[in-house]
């Protein structure tokens, strides 16, 4: 599973990375703490409630599964204009 | 109404955009526009060489014409564009436009500052701001969630 | 900061008229535009071929003046153009631009509505609307005087 | 004295029209009136509260006295924008 971050959270983790195969039953809170502690640098970022998370150009919930994703995306609040 | 949006990767010319927008538009009766210029300083009163936005491949197009289609349906619009940069903007710089062409002025102008109020919280763009001391991702201010939230109210907005 | 305000006895070009505001502001936050485009139907649906716009030979450009500077004090404008066409303008074809720009959106909003406003029911213009059916001199409507009188209110208008 | 009409006033009576020297005392009230009775079809224009006077580029008020005024203009109510 690859994971995809933008904005600072590109910069704190990195633009992409190869996750691996995702756990059976896991979540995308799951992953997000697991990123928290993987790196503690982004944890405010990665658990704040204005992340959006994204898997096949659709928002996801913190419940969503990841069995069988191949791609989530990480969007930080965003900052246009 | 077809709502232009684009994601400008180079020069962002804010005249020729209202060019088209009119040409477009024909013999309606009100045209209001609104461009942002990168700040030369930020909010701590640093200078700002540049911007560098990111923005999402797919996502940032549509959640610029998902705006700009409620614009047009809320305002009743003739016609409406909306101009993004990404990529590296220096300050001074126009980085965003938007022009909403409506019946009547009111409407044209509550039009455009309702796209910009959502581009700033909902339009997937990321800022980083470059001064002597290197990169800062910006965040949108609580004044900026407040403005946008104002629309979401019955009234339609201050 | 110099309020530039014309009366155009030909063509008005909006596009032009905002790049020229761009160019002399530098890197300010904001700049809002108000375009108004000359109908093709009047208020009764009645088809308009076009306008004939009297002024006076001193005092509208006087009265323009005073309009943008006052909006410019009010709205800490960094530059204001006002541009008005006289003479005979055909259905179609912008008949009047204004753009303020400021170091917030907001400000450079409320000054191009607040001289959008006063300029209808102060400026010295009078319109004649020709149709097939002649000319017919327009006054403004009172929805035109109260949007004007909003901004002697205390509050500064809606 | 000359008379300068703007707007549908100069439709309804003339963009200008020489006007010979005003009696002692005369004001623009007087002139106001006058001219309603001259030119009856303008009469609601001519009498209305929201038609201004000038004298050398300056509005000025109903018992504004014409003795020396060279030029007074008439401004209907304005349709700019």
């Amino acid at each position: 599973m690859k994971l995809i971050f933008f904005g600072k959270l590109s910069d704190m983790i990195a633009p992409s990375l190869e996750f691996g195969k995702p756990a059976p039953g896991m979540t995308i809170r799951m992953l997000r703490d697991l990123l928290s502690e993987r790196y503690p640098q982004s944890a405010d970022d990665v658990l704040s409630g204005r992340l959006k998370t994204v898997v096949e150009d659709r928002l996801v919930g913190d419940e969503t599964l990841l069995d069988g994703v191949e791609v989530v995306e990480f969007l930080p609040p965003v900052s246009g204009g | 109404m077809d709502a232009c949006c684009r994601i400008a990767d180079i020069n962002l010319q804010p005249e020729v955009e209202l060019a088209k927008l009119i040409d477009e538009t024909g013999a309606t009766g009100a045209i209001a526009s609104l461009t942002g210029i990168t700040r030369q300083k930020n909010a701590s009163g640093k200078t700002v060489i540049a911007l560098r936005l990111d923005h999402h491949p797919r996502l940032t197009l549509n959640s610029m014409r998902e705006i700009a289609q409620a614009a047009a349906q809320r305002f009743t619009l003739t016609a409406v564009h909306v101009v993004h940069r990404c990529g590296e903007v220096t300050a001074g710089d126009p980085i965003v436009f938007v022009a909403a062409a409506s019946a009547h002025r009111k409407a044209s102008m509550a039009a455009a500052d309702y796209i910009m109020d959502r581009l700033k919280t909902e339009a997937f763009f990321w800022k980083c701001e470059f001064t002597a001391s290197g990169g800062r991702w910006v965040e949108p201010t609580s004044d900026d969630y407040a403005s946008a939230a104002n629309w979401t109210d019955q009234n339609g907005g201050n």
